[in-house]
């Protein structure tokens, strides 16, 4: 399966290992991802004032891009991306009026006539590939893991654009039951984490982080499983403590790690350190149960 | 005497709710002690304290009175008539020498079918601790 | 003596410029609260969702020198939740875009200086001059 | 085949769809009921007790299920739907689809054999799946049928069943049959669900969370019969827990859950579960998180202060989310927003008020009916003001819960008016007479010769009772003739032994030793009035449900118990007697006291049945309010415009007399034969009429507001009536604020009561003002928005993106001030959710004024003999299934005075207070009760001490004679009466002082030394 794949300029810069393993882990189960032609920075974060077309330009124009090179289907990475283009998406569906006025400025670059299909690699992943695919091509499965996944905002809401249950979530534990872990739950999974408020309210982020590590703690996880760069890069950094953090890692160098792929291949340099706990031997892959959450 | 006091009790339902109660006490299977012989009328109301007497002189250990709850009665108002008279009839009690516990005035739903099982296991327990009731006849 | 606040029944301008940037029409709102208690910043802001509506609605004075709607990350959970459909994340940016509009950039942006700007990712840089500079 | 004819035909037995029968029954008509459960009963039969007077719902249900499955002019059809109806009007010809249950309701005895035998354990979903049940089973212990029935779905057809059953009432190859019949007209009641928030408001953890529950769930937690035995527990682990919250509008109210209505039902609901929670265990503390307190109702505000004062805990609040903690109690993230406090709460049960939505199957039926359902699935009015309980098509009536969520006294009220209307296409029809009697042995002179049936009901009493050893008992008492077992009495071969035992051997007493008097009596004296012996010679003994099933650990005991209640019931019969069936001839013709909208609708159904009628108006002018009213929610018809058209109805009548500018003067006689005078005034005649029932509809008024709120200080202070006039006549000129106070006069300590339309009239007026005055800014000062049921909230929220008032709540506890400065009126009001005193000029203040009945109340009601409260509103006999009914029988009431209510609701009571004063003028004779109190005339000294105790005013005083008479027909028989005569001059037919003592004194005759 061929599928056009639209990075972002965050994946680039600061989350080349999500993009890594991402590949590598496609390449296992047999999807071929080729980074689209021409792409440009999604916009970040949908525009939420009616009069303010300028903003949608962005997106528009990775659309009209894709229109021009013919893909009818655009896979993304990063949540944020995902939901940019996703909601621009919409506004290009259901207000033409807009997407005329957009054209009226820019001239027919921005020719774009909404056939584009904005996905999630999640999506992907769920829907065509399938849980029990994925199953069948673990090589080591993870039973020691006990695993957190975090959703974050944007890959859930608003819920006509969200890929899943915005209030039960379930597709990143499915996925992790899928490779042996064991799922951890808690309320604080689908609460935003602060997100851009990094950059000037550092203290507003520090304290969701807080709260949602601590949650991850006390129910007994030994690592946090995530999808966003901005989620990971707020989640990993800016942990109270950071000699006794917990690790945060992409579903995608979970998966890697239980296809058997090589840690360094996965952006993991020092994974049998972070993972001595988690990564399990041969020996205790039979003896731990399995999970609790994939089975309802 | 071996045997264990078992004490008579006559009980004295009204059609609507107690007696119902002690039907779905049946429908339900909830057990309860045979001591209890079950009198049905139309109302807690139209319980003369007569009736009570009466059934102290012919042998009974303990009188039951049962209806609907308050608020409940089938014709309004016949079980505040019933629950005013049996208060002063169990004055009278005293003044006979009678224990009052060997009469009690219940409220029974027609739902109730444990709770009517209840009150008559609870009742007989109370009247084997109490013994045979002994008249004086005058 | 309480003092009364004087509410008027002119033309609320800053109702109108608000309801008119953010399509969300504020008098549906049942002030019920679910957006407060669930919003994941309540604890930071000096007026709540629900109570910011209120004020506006009302035309109370000091409604542009709060904090909330810089607060807000825009995380639509309360949008989500809202039981008379009203989107409030597009209430809080068309706040931000009429002050933005009006006095210029945020002054939490200008006044950025630190040294880990670099590592920062892009997404959260674009993100924070989106959401704070006209 | 031809197919059967009925006169109508009911769809949907709950309340609803009882009442209706019941109503068309009692007039005559032969009525078939359609069901699709194995038990009628419906959603009441699920509750635990009602609002706001805690009735047990089982009690009151029980008795009319019991009714309507003896009514000779009901067949009930259970687990049946209807396919298909063709025709129209006068001759629809239905197709019904019976469902098999494989068990033959004529032989099965209930005694549940084949559920203890069958292997197939499932959820018991009438327990809410809180508990398990077999694949055959019975619903509910009282349900009607009592037949078990075999769950097609979940029965692996291995048989056991049919082994177990004795009488053999099992036969897997009963087929589900079509079955096709006439009917003149239909009343559709099917009722309502609940939202099960599965898919909706997933942030609540239903399903998910073990201790997050709906309420018709907690119900069933909380119902004595229900799977706990009444005791609330949590699921997950059994115990009592120490806190619980309620939820509301779970799903209503709501435009993303797709209900945008309001539930109407739940706010009183989850009041009377926290009420009774605490009741039964006061230590559990109970929190109601609500948005508005929906307590509109007749006393249910007052209900709610008092769960209030008992400690429920109410929070205006409509909670984020909810999540568990490990011990499973969940936690609760809400804004208080009273305190503008956010807060996390945890609790250890979780109750969800959830949606009242539409049976799903109603578009199919709505399709077979060809009638219309609205966007949700309920069945809509083909007008929704004029005519409420038509359905779009001729001939099909509503009622109940089939419409939209509505309680058991509306629905019982819709229920009679479906019931009235149902009956018009009727009304040349034959109708059923009054069964003659059959004729009786005289048997008064006959020493007793008593014949006694013991059954053993397969192994339900003969498992556990020697009934050959009771029956040999039996036998060897004196006054027994004849004594046998049979193993299933109540089976038609063991019947025609009975018969045929009590002509060969001369029997004049019939004692069955069996199971309940209240479900078989019936039977078996029907069995003995075929061989002429009066009911009252027929005594039951209860072998098997006070007997049988309760001892069965002591078989021993049970047999000795079993022969000594067959020697009571012997000794009974020795001195029973034969109940003479009376009846008494019924003046036809009835008279309308008022001529509003209400009584001018009841005189119109009425005159449409064929009825004579005696409208009488006290004004010159029929109309009532209409007449003071602009234009009328919800579809803006002006008032005028209405009342031209009902005034029309009433006068193209012939049989309606009007009498306006008359009140009436005075009023004897009972039901059947009242005579009354009508006043016409100084100078008119005294006119003097003869009908056999009086329906009371005499409405409303605003109570008088002067010195509060500045009313009377300023003509720019007014009232919603005058604000109507203003509207009307185009009067309001063009102020630039209109500021409306809620609940003037109404929810304070000197009248705690709710008027119940204010609200819903106040959303009306603000919309009409703003059209009369576009530029307008309307401030709507409220306390809580009593917009409820389907429709009005849904107004509101048009008024809200047409008008979008300034909306300001206040508390009770410090209401709006309203001043008068240089001229300008003022009104400072403290916002409760603002937290901040706000203070507006305003050009007009309109008043929402409580609501009171009308100022001759006190005098009616001594005339009619008939209670009203403190607000001069009646008091109905019953507040939940008898809402239309005086205790005294024959007078019926309708409309605002028995609560302020709207046209619709008001119309709805009309046609039903017709329905309810037709059935005895149609059946021409009402019957007395056969088990009346009756005087002994020599004894009675006129003392008066039984009086004041008849709950119905059957006794008085002949002042001449100086004994007590009794009304016999007024009488109902409930005896206590009797208990409290101090001279013995009273006695109840059928529970005389010597057939009571006679089984008192033989209950333990045999221990007696
Ligand atoms: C949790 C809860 C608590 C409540 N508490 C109170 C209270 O305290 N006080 C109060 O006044 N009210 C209360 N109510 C409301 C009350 O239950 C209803 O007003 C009343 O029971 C409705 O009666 P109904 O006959 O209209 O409908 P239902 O009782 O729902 O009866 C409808 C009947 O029609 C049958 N039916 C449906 N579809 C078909 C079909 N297609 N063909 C044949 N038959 C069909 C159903 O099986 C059912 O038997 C409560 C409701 C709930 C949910
Ligand atoms: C301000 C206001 C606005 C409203 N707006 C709406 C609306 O938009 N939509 C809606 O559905 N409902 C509305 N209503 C409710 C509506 O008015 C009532 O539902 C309806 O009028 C009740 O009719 P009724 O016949 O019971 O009472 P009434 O209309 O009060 O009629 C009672 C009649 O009985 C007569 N009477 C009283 N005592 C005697 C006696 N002793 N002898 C002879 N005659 C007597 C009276 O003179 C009167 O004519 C409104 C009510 C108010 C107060
Ligand atoms: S959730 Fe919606 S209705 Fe409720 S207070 Fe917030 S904005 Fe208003
Ligand atoms: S969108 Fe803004 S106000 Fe709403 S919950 Fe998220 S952060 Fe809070
Ligand atoms: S065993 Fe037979 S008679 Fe008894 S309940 Fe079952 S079907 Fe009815
Ligand atoms: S045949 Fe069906 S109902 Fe009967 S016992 Fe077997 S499973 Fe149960
Ligand atoms: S406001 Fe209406 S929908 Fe909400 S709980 Fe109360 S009655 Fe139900
Ligand atoms: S009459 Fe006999 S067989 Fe019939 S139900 Fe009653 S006890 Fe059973
Ligand atoms: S205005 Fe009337 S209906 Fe509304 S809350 Fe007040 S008293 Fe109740
Ligand atoms: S028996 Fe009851 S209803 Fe009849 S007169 Fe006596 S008290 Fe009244």
């Amino acid at each position: 399966m061929q599928i056009a794949y639209y990075p972002g300029c965050t994946i680039k810069v600061s989350a080349p290992e999500h993009e890594i393993a991402a590949l590598a882990v496609m390449r296992v189960l047999g999807l071929d991802l080729h980074e689209m032609r021409e792409w440009n920075c999604c916009g970040v974060v949908h525009s939420l004032a009616t009069d303010n077309l300028i903003r949608h330009m962005a997106p528009v124009r990775v659309f009209a891009r894709l229109q021009q090179q013919g893909e009818r289907e655009v896979v993304t990475l990063c949540d944020m991306c995902f939901n940019t283009l996703a909601r621009a998406n919409q506004v290009a569906r259901r207000q033409p009026e807009q997407m005329d006025a957009i054209k009226a400025t820019s001239g027919d670059e921005l020719n774009y006539d909404g056939s584009a299909e904005v996905l999630h690699l999640l999506q992907i992943l769920r829907d065509r590939v399938g849980m029990a695919a994925i199953k069948a091509r673990v090589r080591q499965p993870l039973h020691n893991l006990r695993v957190y996944p975090y959703y974050g905002c944007k890959l859930l809401r608003p819920t006509e654009v969200g890929l899943d249950d915005p209030e039960v979530p379930t597709v990143l534990g499915d996925l992790m039951a899928a490779l042996g872990a064991t799922v951890v739950e808690g309320n604080l999974q689908t609460r935003c984490c602060g997100a851009y408020h990094v950059v000037n309210r550092e203290n507003l982020v520090a304290e969701r982080v807080a709260a949602t590590v601590a949650q991850a703690r006390a129910n007994g996880a030994n690592a946090i499983v995530l999808s966003c760069p901005l989620c990971h890069f707020n989640l990993a950094t800016r942990q109270s403590n950071p000699d006794h953090a917990l690790p945060v890692l992409y579903y995608t160098q979970l998966m890697g790690l239980a296809f058997g792929l090589p840690p360094a291949t996965l952006g993991l340099p020092d994974a049998t350190a972070l993972f001595e706990e988690a990564l399990p031997t041969a020996h205790h892959a039979q003896a731990v149960p399995m999970c609790t959450k994939g089975e309802r | 005497m071996s045997e264990p006091f078992e004490p008579k009790i006559v009980g004295l339902l009204c059609s609507w709710c107690a007696y119902a109660g002690a039907d779905t006490a049946g429908v339900s299977r909830v057990q309860y002690p045979p001591n209890l012989r079950i009198v049905r009328v139309m109302c807690s109301g139209r319980v003369d304290p007569l009736f009570v007497a009466r059934a102290f002189e012919h042998g009974a250990d303990g009188v039951l009175v049962a209806g609907c709850h308050p608020g409940d009665c089938h014709y309004l108002s016949g079980n505040n008539y019933a629950e005013e008279r049996f208060a002063k009839f169990a004055q009278l009690l005293d003044f006979f020498g009678l224990d009052q516990r060997r009469f009690k005035l219940a409220w029974v739903s027609g739902s109730e079918g444990a709770r009517f099982a209840a009150i008559v296991a609870e009742m007989t327990e109370e009247l084997r601790a109490l013994g045979p009731l002994e008249l004086k006849v005058q | 003596m309480t003092t009364s606040i004087r509410i008027g029944s002119g033309r609320n301008e800053l109702l109108q410029k608000v309801e008119a940037l953010s399509g969300q029409h504020l008098a549906n709102c049942y002030q019920c609260g679910t957006c407060a208690a669930g919003c994941p910043f309540h604890q930071a802001m000096d007026l709540l969702p629900d109570a910011l509506i209120q004020h506006l609605r009302l035309g109370l004075p000091g409604i542009l020198e709060r904090q909330t709607f810089w607060i807000c990350a825009g995380c639509d959970t309360c949008s989500d939740r809202c039981p008379r459909g009203l989107d409030i994340a597009r209430i809080m940016e068309a706040l931000r875009q009429i002050c933005l509009r009006e006095g210029g950039d945020h002054p939490a942006l200008t006044q950025l200086e630190r040294a880990d700007l670099g590592a920062l990712p892009p997404i959260a840089l674009v993100a924070s001059m989106r959401r704070n500079s006209g | 085949m031809d197919a059967h004819a009925y006169d109508a035909l009911v769809i949907g037995a709950g309340i609803s769809g009882m009442q209706a029968a019941l109503d068309l029954a009692e007039k005559g008509y032969q009525v078939l009921v359609v069901e699709r459960q194995a038990s009628i009963g419906g959603t009441m039969a699920k509750l635990d007790k009602t609002f706001p007077t805690n009735d047990c719902a089982i009690c009151i249900t029980a008795p009319k299920m019991v009714e309507l499955a003896r009514h000779p002019n009901i067949t009930l059809l259970t687990s049946a739907q209807v396919e298909r109806v063709a025709g129209s009007v006068g001759h629809f010809e239905v197709t019904i689809w019976r469902q098999t249950t494989y068990v033959d309701p004529e032989k099965c005895t209930g005694c549940g054999d084949c559920a203890r035998a069958c292997p197939v354990e499932v959820a018991d979903t009438f327990n809410g799946r809180l508990s398990r049940r077999k694949a055959i089973y019975l619903q509910f212990p009282q349900a009607v049928p009592a037949v078990y029935t075999i769950d097609y779905a979940q029965c692996t057809g291995c048989g056991a069943c049919d082994r177990a059953c004795g009488p053999g009432a099992i036969s897997f190859l009963r087929r589900s049959q079509p079955l096709t019949v006439t009917v003149g007209s239909i009343v559709v009641a099917t009722g309502f669900e609940v939202l099960e928030p599965t898919e909706l408001r997933r942030e609540y953890g239903y399903g998910r969370f073990a201790n997050v529950l709906t309420a018709l769930q907690y119900e069933r937690l909380m119902a004595a019969s229900g799977p706990t035995d009444g005791h609330v527990t949590r699921p997950s682990d059994g115990q009592a827990p120490r806190s619980i919250a309620w939820i509301q509008c779970v799903g209503s109210r709501s435009t993303q859950g797709g209900h945008p209505y309001c539930s109407k039902i739940c706010c009183m609901y989850a009041t009377k579960e926290a009420l009774i929670t605490r009741e039964h265990a006061p230590d559990t503390a109970t929190t109601i998180f609500y948005m508005d307190l929906r307590a509109y109702g007749k006393d249910f505000q007052q209900y709610y202060r008092r769960a209030a004062d008992h400690g429920v805990r109410y929070v205006r609040s409509r909670p984020a989310s909810v999540s568990e903690n490990a011990d499973q109690s969940l936690m609760l993230e809400y804004e208080d927003t009273l305190t503008g406090k956010v807060a996390s709460e945890t609790f250890d049960l979780l109750v969800l008020s959830t949606a009242v939505v539409p049976p799903p199957e109603n578009r199919r039926l709505a399709q077979a009916l060809g009638i219309a359902v609205d966007e949700h699935g309920f069945f809509v009015a083909r007008d929704a003001l004029r005519a409420p309980l038509h359905a779009t098509r001729e001939g099909i009536f509503l009622a109940g819960g089939a419409q939209g969520p509505n309680d058991i006294p509306d629905c019982v009220a819709q229920a009679s008016g479906a019931a009235g209307l149902a009956a018009i296409p009727l009304s040349q029809r034959q109708r059923t007479a009054e069964p003659v009697p059959p004729a009786e042995r005289d048997v008064a002179a006959e020493a007793p010769r008593t014949g006694v049936f013991v059954c053993s009901c397969g192994k339900n009493i003969g498992g556990f009772v020697d009934v050959e050893a009771v029956t040999a008992s039996a036998r060897a008492l004196p006054e027994v003739a004849f004594a046998e077992a049979c193993t299933f009495a109540c089976s038609e071969d063991a019947q025609r032994k009975i018969r045929g035992a009590i002509e060969a051997n001369g029997l004049n007493r019939v004692v069955v030793a069996a199971c309940s008097p209240i479900t078989h009596g019936p039977v078996f004296q029907q069995t003995c009035a075929e061989v002429g012996l009066n009911a009252g010679l027929f005594e039951m003994a209860n072998i098997r449900n006070q007997c049988s099933w309760v001892h069965s650990s002591e078989p021993g005991p049970a047999t000795t118990k079993a022969a000594d209640l067959v020697r009571m019931a012997v000794a009974r019969a020795s001195y029973v007697k034969s109940l003479p069936v009376q009846t008494i001839e019924v003046t036809p013709g009835c008279l309308v006291i008022g001529g509003g909208a209400a009584g001018m609708t009841a005189a119109i159904t009425l005159a449409e049945m064929g009825i004579e009628v005696v409208l009488v108006e006290r004004e010159t002018v029929l109309g009532g309010k209409l007449n003071l009213l602009g234009k009328l929610a919800p579809n803006d018809l002006p008032a005028s415009t209405f009342r031209e058209h009902l005034v029309h109805e009433v006068q193209r009548r012939p049989q309606i007399k009007v009498f306006t500018g008359t009140e009436v003067g005075e009023v004897s006689g009972h039901v059947g034969n009242f005579q009354v005078t009508l006043d016409g005034g100084l100078g008119e005649a005294i006119t003097q009429v003869q009908v056999g029932t009086i329906i009371v509809a005499t409405g409303f008024r605003e109570v008088d507001l002067r010195g509060r709120y500045g009313y009377g200080d300023d003509p720019r202070i007014i009232t919603q009536l005058e604000l109507e006039r203003h509207l009307r006549d185009g009067t309001l000129g063009k102020p630039r604020s209109v500021v409306m106070i809620n609940c003037a006069g109404s929810l304070d300590a000197a009248n705690p009561s709710c008027c119940r339309i204010g609200c819903s009239v106040a959303v009306k007026n603000a919309r009409l003002v703003h059209q009369a005055a576009p530029g307008t800014q309307v401030f709507l000062l409220y306390q809580d928005l009593r917009v409820y049921g389907k429709g009005q909230e849904e107004a509101f929220t048009q008024m809200l993106a047409e008008v979008a008032p300034q909306r300001i709540r206040y508390d009770a506890e410090r209401p709006p001030q309203v001043s008068l400065e240089h001229g300008r009126i003022m009104v400072t009001v403290y916002d409760t959710l603002l937290r901040d005193e706000l203070e507006v000029e305003a050009d007009l203040v309109v008043l929402t004024a409580a609501l009171r009945g009308d100022g001759e109340t006190p005098r009616l009601k001594q005339m009619l003999k008939v209670g009203a409260n403190a607000q001069d509103f009646y008091h109905e006999a019953h507040a939940k299934i008898r809402p239309l009914d005086f205790t005294t029988e024959g007078i019926y009431l309708c409309g605002g005075d028995h609560y302020p209510r709207s046209i619709p609701d008001t119309l709805a009571q009309a046609a039903g207070a017709a329905s309810r004063a037709a059935i005895p003028l149609l059946r021409g004779r009402v019957k007395v009760e056969p088990i009346v109190a009756e005087v002994e005339a020599a004894r009675c000294s006129g003392c008066g001490l039984c009086v004041p105790h008849c709950p119905y005013g059957a006794m008085r005083l002949d002042p001449e004679r100086g004994v007590l008479v009794i009304e016999e027909v007024l009488c109902k028989g409930c005896g206590t009466c009797v208990a409290a005569c101090p001279s013995g001059a009273l006695q109840q037919r059928g529970f005389a002082d010597a057939q009571v003592l006679a089984m008192i004194e033989t209950a333990w005759e045999g221990a007696l030394v």
